[in-house]
Order: C-alpha cells, then structure tokens, then sequence
C-alpha cells in the first residue's frame, strides 16, 4: 500500500503541477478565446489531481502507518498532501515543473504530456484499483480533448510563420530532454505491475511516438534524435524551479496552519 | 422621412419597452453612449481578471483554486460577449482592445486597487461583484437588445460568484484570529472603492439623463447605491464584521441606510489613472498582447495557407 | 512602546526588503566587480535590517503585552520578526519593494533611497533612543558609500548613450510615484517626534532635493514635476509584489517551524 | 640561444622551485595549459556562484542570509584573481569569459548539480568546498607566481567557507527529524559528484604527467581524492551521519580509507553537457552578460566622454 499511495501521489503531483504551470496564462493568453481555453484545461487537469490526492489521503487514513511525512496535518486530505510536503516529496516528472517559457512551450508541453497522458489512462481505466480506474476513465474524455486542443495549436504555429516555426522548434530543443522519464517505470511503478494496478508506462513509448509524430509532420517539425534524457523528478529529484513553485503555492497553508479555508 | 421623425420613432420604440436591434436605426449618440459602456464593461471583465488573478497560485486550499480558477474564467467568457455585443454596434474587437491599451477607453476602476491577501478575493466577490450585480440587473433590461442578452447570461454567473466571495469571508469570519482579522481588513479596504463603483452622484453625473430616457439605464447611480448600501449592511451582520463607516445607520423615515461621505478626490484620481495599479493592470494587458502577437499572426497565417490549399484543391 | 516598536519595524522593513531585493543581483551583475559591489552593499543593509530587528526583538521581549503578531515564536528574535509576518504588518516604504528591473533601476532605487536613507540616519544617531542612535551611526558610514557608489552610476548611465539615458528616464518614470512617501510621517513617527526618538521626515525633503538633484544635472537627467504619490507601505498597505517576495523569502521558516538553522 | 636550451633553462627554474613570472620565458604548452587551467578555474567560482545564489532568497535565517550572500561574492572575487592571472598569461578577461558563453571552455562539473534543499548549501560548503581545498592548497605551491599568489588569498576564504558548510550540516544534524533527513539526503547526492572533482582517474588523465613535471600540479587526481576520503569519512561522524557508499571502510594495510567505483559514464555526460544544470547554468551566465551589455557600453561612453574633457581641460 505504500506503493500504492506513491503512485497515487505520483499521478497527483504530475498534475497539480501541470495546473499550477499552466493556470499562470489565465488572464495573460494571446487571445481571449485561448485564454479561456487553456484556463478550462487548467481546471480540468486541477480536477484530477484533486480526484488524485483525495484517494491517496483516503490511502493514509486507512493504513495504521504514515508513509508520507505531512505529520502536521491529521486526518490527511487533499490539502494536506498538496500543500504540507516539500519538493523532495513531489513526484512529479520533470516535464510539467518547466517553465511555460511563450505560448508555443506552454502548448507543446501540453501536447507532449496529454498525448502521455492519454495513453496511461486509456490502459489505467482497466486498473485493478477501482479507484485509480475509475479516476482515469473520467479523466480520459478531457485528456482526449487536451490533446486535440494542443495538437491543433502545435500545427498551426510549426506550420504558421518563420517565427512561430522557430519558437516551436526552440520549444522542442528546451523540452525533449524531459520525454523520456514519462517512460522509465518507477520502483513504486514496478512494484505495481504484476498486480495490474499500476500501468507499465515503457510500454506506452513507442505508442506515444505513433501520436506525436503524425502531428510533427503535419506542423513540419522534427523529433530529435537521441537527447540526453534528464531523470529524478519521479523520485523526487527535480530541477531548482520545484521549490519556487511550492513556496508561492504553499504559502497560505505554511503561514497560517491549522486553518480552514 | 426626416432625422427628427427617425428620433421620434426610436423613442417610440424605446417607451414601448421594444429592444433595438443591431439594423435598426438609432441616433449616433445612442450608438457611442452604447460603444463606450458595452466596451468600457468588457474592458472591466478583462482587466478585473488580473487582481483575482493573482491569488491563483496562492489559493489556499484545492478546492479555492479551482473556484477561483473557474471564476476568472467566467470574466473572461464575459468579456467575449460584451465584444461582441459591442462588434454589432460595427466596432470591431481589435479596435476596442487598443483603445484600451492607449488609454483612451476607461474600464471600472475598482480594479485598480491591489489585491493583498485572501481575503480580498472574498471581498472582491461580496462588494465588488454585488455592486456590478446591481448594476447589471438592471441592464437586463437595457433598451439594446444584444446588450440586454448579454446581460442576462452574464447575471446567472455573478450572483453565482457573488455568494461564493461571501462564502470565502464567512469561511473566514468562523475561523482563526488571523482569518478574522483578515476579513475585516479587507471589508475595509474595499468598501469605499465598491461605493464608488456606481459612479459619480447623480447631481454630478453628466451622462445619466439621456441614459435614463434611452433606457439604457433605468436607474441612477445614486439609487443602485443606496441599493447596495441597504443590502450589504444587512449581509455584513452574518459576518459579525463591521463595515468601514461610522456615519452608517438605518433611517426609518427613509426605510434606507444612511451612510458616510466619499471621497470624490481619491476617486478621480484613480479615473485619471493614478491609483494604486493603474500602470500595472495595464502594463499587464499591454505586455499579454504584445506577448501574443506572434501568436495571432502565426494563426492568421496558418488559416490563410490552409483557406489557399482547399481552394487550390476546390479547383 | 507600541509605537517605538512600530518605529524600529518599519526601519527594519525598509533594510530588510531593499536588501531582498537587491541581493538578487548576486552572481547575475553586469560586470564582475559591480556584481560584488552590489552584493557588498546588499550585505551592509542586510546587517542593518538585523540590527533593528533585534532591537525590536528585545523591545517585544521586555514588554508584557505584545503588539506585534508573531505569536507562534517565543522568545521574539530577529527571524520571528522577519520571516514570520504577512505583507500587511510589513511597514517598509513602497519604493524599496519594487521589482529590480534592469540595472539602471536597481542603481536608481538605491540611488532615491540611500539618499534619504543618509539623511534620516544623520538625524537618528542624535536620537533620544541610544540603541536606535547607535544603530544609525553606524550604518551611517555604509550609507554614505552606498550614495557615492550609485550616484556615480546614476550619471555614468544618464550621460552614458543614449539607450542608458533613456533607461534612467523610464526608470526615474517608474519610480518617482513612490519618492513621496519617504517623506510623510507615519503615525508611528509622529507620536515619537516629541520625545526626539524618531526622525521628523517631513524635514527631510528639501535636504533631499539638494542632494539628488546636482547629480541628476550631471547626469543630464530630471526630476518629474508634481507626478501622484502612492502612499501606503509605511502602514501595511503595500503594493502586489510584497506577498510574492514574502512567500519566497519565508518558505523555510513557514514550512519548518520551531527548528534552529 | 636555441629553444630547447630555453625549455632546459625553465625546467632548471621549475625543479629549483623558482616561480615562473610573466615576463618570463615559457613554453608554449605550459601557457597554454596554465591559461586553460587558470581560466576554468575562474569560470568555476563565477558559475559557481549560481547553485549557491539560488538558496539566497531562501535562506532561512538572516544570519545565514548574510553568511551566504558574502560567501558567493568572495566567489566573484575569486574568479576576479583569477581572470587576472589568467590575464597576466596574455588573454583578456572578455575573450575568457566569451569561451565561457560559447561552451569553448569548460568549468567545474560539480555546479551542474541543482541545490534542491537548504541543505545543499551546507553540503557543498562541506564537500565541493573541501575537495576545492585540497586541489588549491597544492595550487598555492603551483610554478606560476601569479595563480601560485591567487590561490593562497583564495586558500584562506575557502577553508573558511568550508567550516560554514560544515556548520550549516551541524546545526542540521543536531534538529529536528526533517532536518536530519535533509541533512543526509544532501549528503547522498553531492558525495559522488564531489569525489569526481578530483577529474578522471591518473590512469586515464592526459594532462597529468607532463603538469606534473611542470609543478603545476603537485599531486595526482587519485592522491588528492584519497586525501579527501580519509578527510570526509572521519567528519562524517561528527555529523552523525553517513556517506552513501557501501564499501567504504578503514583499510589498515593502507592507512587509507578504501571506497566504492565511482560513475565515470555519470562524470563524462556531466562533462559532456548533459548533467541536470548545464543549460540552466550557461543561460544564467550568458542572460547575466547580455543583459549587462548596454551597462558596460554606458560605462565605456561615459568614461570616453570624461577623457575628452579633460583633454580639452589639458589643452
């Protein structure tokens, strides 16, 4: 069960920091139609990770010991998980802690990681968790459209002007060294398989690539070839923007404990 | 038939409670009294986006986020139809946009005071949202019928807002010291600027008679204050908060509130653009726009190229 | 003593924020030896901010009752002071919260705010208050360095070429708004300028004025003419920016209470 | 006088411990080295500067605040003595700094590695400062007076930024749960890197032999890391804590401390430009530069004006 709430965390970290990135735009998207659109993701993504952290806060309730250190905080809730770890107790991938950079970055992200995304709920919604499956079958219809939304973005700017062509190229350059992590397998990841609760996400890559690379084509740009993969995120190494994120993110529920908001 | 007869029918019109349309005729005056509050209202839904905004990352609970999140959305989706109420008075979007950046068109002020804690989002939502409520109500049934529409959409969302601001602040007001404190200081800091909100008095408002017998308002700034008024000194009790103002008391021959004087001279001195964060609320949407150009432009492009092949393809 | 506390907070506050702020320059300066030179100085407000925060500790702690909340942290020291208050008990002066900007902005702030800074500790080393007195005059010499060294960059930049020029106007654009607050009494300072322990500001301004405007001449730049002054700060009200530095300046004290560093 | 009675007579100084001077004669490959050496060094305590600065804002203390903010500015002025020796071999500190920026030259490894806690800051004091240590005090009997004089002010600072370090971990060591956990986790992750500082094995380094003969070194990569183990592994235990390497152990026959294989596939990506900072750091350095551009233009017109003007004065 430890395990089963490391994944759990993992799946919810992963988005929580993807909603936190994101959600940046609202306000500040280039058209206001996108605005709102990426800010309806925004939520969506925050919606899962919200299903998420309140089924591993479930987790902990239910065990006799308490495997994530979030001490302060008794019973453990949402909240609790999301804002009373530190950095070295996210899970996230590094992928959705970068920084949104412009637009293009922001999209691509986002194409890159709902394509990911698609294909770990498409086979988490047969999993041996009712719940997990249950969290990923929903989540599923909105992952759908995520990538639809951004697919369609990513076309329109690899294939709009010179300038939007390069900034899309730049943005894969920034971002490709993140890809491969979404397909290491994890230890908590591992230890989940043979039951079929957690998904065997090295299987997943070569899908991935049959995804992405149709719309490359069409937005005329390229995959790199063989970039160094950075790691750690998963385990809790992540990049020196991690703890910025939290510490503006965390900020109400660190200055003023014991609160209900 | 003579323009004075076309005047004579549109108010006619206008008496019989019939909504103008987008071909009907209408005086030019009607049209820029109309262009200038439709666009000034969406402008306000832009650029109120960005203090509310600025508790997205720090919203302290998941659940807040979210809301907060869907809300400031909804301003947005707000902003989109008033444009386009204002694009059936033949200006186009762009160029109500740039008349914002220029400076040249307003937007509502009280967006222009800094949002310092939490509980300013509550209190955004309570005063600020229950005072444009008011207002918006009324334009319900404005004598513009696309306008009016608008209206009505955007009113079903306020109200909803409107009760989750106060939830925040009551959610406050049972908790901590620190959260009370909190709540108080932010009713505070926003009920002056909220009064101010339904414009200067009617003795001093220049615009507001002609409006009246448009029926683009149905009623005067001083009437949907003392409206708020009546209503928030009510709501404020449920809060065990107080409201920042000695002077207020209920007058039972009046069966209204009485309340203290505003300061007109902090208030045309945000108009004139010197409040607390004039410069950045608009250094903000400058900065999005220009940020996005490339954006649009790589848009436009990719449209034209695709309109090219299927024409090519067409033929 | 309220007030006393008041007082020595708000002067704190000035030092700690601007030396925050300042020191964010270190290991990103313009040129190596401006890059220690800022971090020198960003270090010598540093000290000062600690000497009136353990001042303002000792007066709380000899107190029976105790105005300022910092109530999870017994005995006050300097950290509880600095890392356990929210923006609106934040009494610095608006002027020294603002972003850095380019380089020219940093020079300048420190330019408008040294200026007044050397003035004010003129003053305060005369104070009937010997703590605050002794603090000042020792500051005093670092501030007097601190004027030299920026006023030399002021005209470096403002007859430097054109775009410097043109910087240092935008700069002095942005932050002459908040020159007027230097010089406005807060309640605080008032009830403190009968005993002599607080520095009269108002006082101060035409001082001011002769010492800021030849080295404006000299550096072919001007003083804006009656532009609108934001006020606030010195009571708490400060400006958008303060929570985020707060945020991230307080992160490990919130996130690990009652733990020595 | 024929070249190899030059290379004779500056091998003769050398072995007789004089220092070479810049006026001196010298072979073309010891400057070169010593510029390659001397300037990667420098570029070490500038990118350098970056890990530790990230902690600054964060500090949690404001006593550690300040210890941290002057430590990362003797940094700047370490790389300052060093540019200029480098500069007293010929080359000029922008032409450096501009092999820097293209990723010509190379700089230390070890800063590649992102500082995730405060207890990073503790650790490299510790570790990276401590294995800078050995490396520099040897350096202070280096052949060339000038980087030989650079490094004894520089060996003075570091041995005592590396006593900071120490007492950051201390302190942590002794608190509560989290922060032993932090204390050890920092320890974890800069232990290997630190070990690598020390460049590859003397079997596998080709620089080696021959700066050895010239006394630039004075001791090989694995002296050096062998020094540094035994250090460590008896610190350590004051810490209380543990270095991950399970094959660490007292080896009598040696009177050394024998440890585990360390990661040169790890070490060679790092070097390579794919350790987890390399970009992030480059970029800093290169914004940093980019960003000062118009300062430094500024300060060059201002200075060229000023001489006009005393010329005319002059004349």
């Amino acid at each position: 069960t430890t395990q089963l709430l490391n994944y759990t965390t993992h799946l919810a970290d992963n988005t929580l920091i993807l909603a936190q990135r994101s959600s940046a735009w609202c306000g500040h998207g280039p058209i206001l139609e996108q605005d709102i659109a990426i800010t309806n993701i925004s939520l969506d993504i925050l919606g899962q990770a919200r299903n998420f952290y309140q089924y591993a806060a479930q987790l902990i309730n239910q065990s006799t010991n308490q495997p994530i250190n979030c001490s302060t905080i008794q019973p453990a809730t949402e909240d609790a998980l999301a804002y009373h770890r530190d950095s070295r107790e996210f899970k996230n991938c590094l992928l959705v802690e970068q920084e949104n950079g412009d637009w293009g970055k922001t999209i691509l992200r986002l194409f890159l990681f709902s394509s990911y995304q698609y294909l770990l709920y498409e086979k988490l919604q047969h999993s041996n968790d009712g719940q997990l499956a249950a969290i990923a079958a929903k989540a599923l219809k909105e992952v759908a459209y995520h990538v639809r939304w951004s697919s369609e973005w990513v076309i329109r700017l690899g294939d709009g002007t010179g300038e939007s062509h390069q900034r899309m190229v730049n943005a894969i350059d920034e971002l490709w060294p993140y890809i491969d992590e979404l397909f290491i397998n994890a230890g908590y990841e591992e230890a989940l398989l043979e039951d079929n609760i957690a998904v065997d996400v090295s299987a997943l890559k070569e899908k991935w690539f049959e995804k992405i690379l149709p719309v490359f084509n069409e937005a005329t740009l390229q995959a790199p070839q063989n970039m160094f993969a950075k790691t750690g995120g998963k385990q809790g190494i992540h990049s020196e923007q991690l703890g910025y994120i939290l510490a503006e993110m965390q900020f109400m529920q660190r200055a003023y404990p014991n609160s209900t908001w | 038939m003579q323009s004075h007869q076309f005047e004579n029918r549109f108010q006619q019109k206008i008496d019989a409670e019939t909504k103008i349309e987008p071909k009907d005729w209408m005086p030019d005056a009607y049209r820029k009294t109309l262009i200038r509050q439709i666009s000034q209202h969406a402008h306000s839904e832009i650029v109120g986006m960005l203090p509310e905004g600025n508790w997205i990352s720090r919203a302290p609970s998941l659940k807040r986020k979210a809301i907060l999140l869907a809300k400031v959305q909804d301003e947005a989706g707000h902003g989109l139809y008033l444009y386009s109420a204002c694009e059936t008075l033949g200006i186009a979007r762009e160029e109500t946009i740039n008349d914002l950046h220029s400076g040249k068109a307003k937007y509502s002020s009280i967006f222009n005071y800094p949002t310092l804690t939490w509980a300013d989002i509550g209190a955004i939502g309570w005063l600020v949202d229950g005072a444009a409520i008011l207002n918006q109500v009324m334009l319900c049934r404005t004598s513009y019928g696309p306008y009016a529409r608008a209206m009505v959409r955007i009113c079903k969302e306020e109200s909803f807002h409107q009760r989750q601001g106060f939830d925040i602040l009551l959610t406050l007001s049972n908790g901590t010291e620190a959260q009370k404190t909190m709540c108080q200081d932010a009713i505070n800091r926003w009920w002056w600027p909220s009064l101010m909100m339904f414009g200067p008095k009617d003795s001093e408002s220049t615009n507001s008679d002609q409006s009246m017998k448009w029926k683009i308002k149905r009623k005067t700034n001083d009437e949907l204050r003392q409206q708020f008024v009546d209503m928030c000194a009510e709501q404020v009790k449920v809060l065990n908060m107080v409201l920042p103002d000695k002077d207020l008391q209920w007058n039972a021959a009046r069966q209204h509130y009485d309340f203290g004087g505003i300061d007109w001279n902090e208030f045309w001195n945000v108009v004139k653009g010197n409040g607390p964060c004039n410069k950045e609320r608009l250094a903000a949407r400058r900065k999005a726009h220009d940020d996005g150009a490339w954006v649009r432009e790589a848009a436009a492009a990719y449209a034209a190229k695709r309109a090219n092949k299927q024409e090519i393809k067409a033929a």
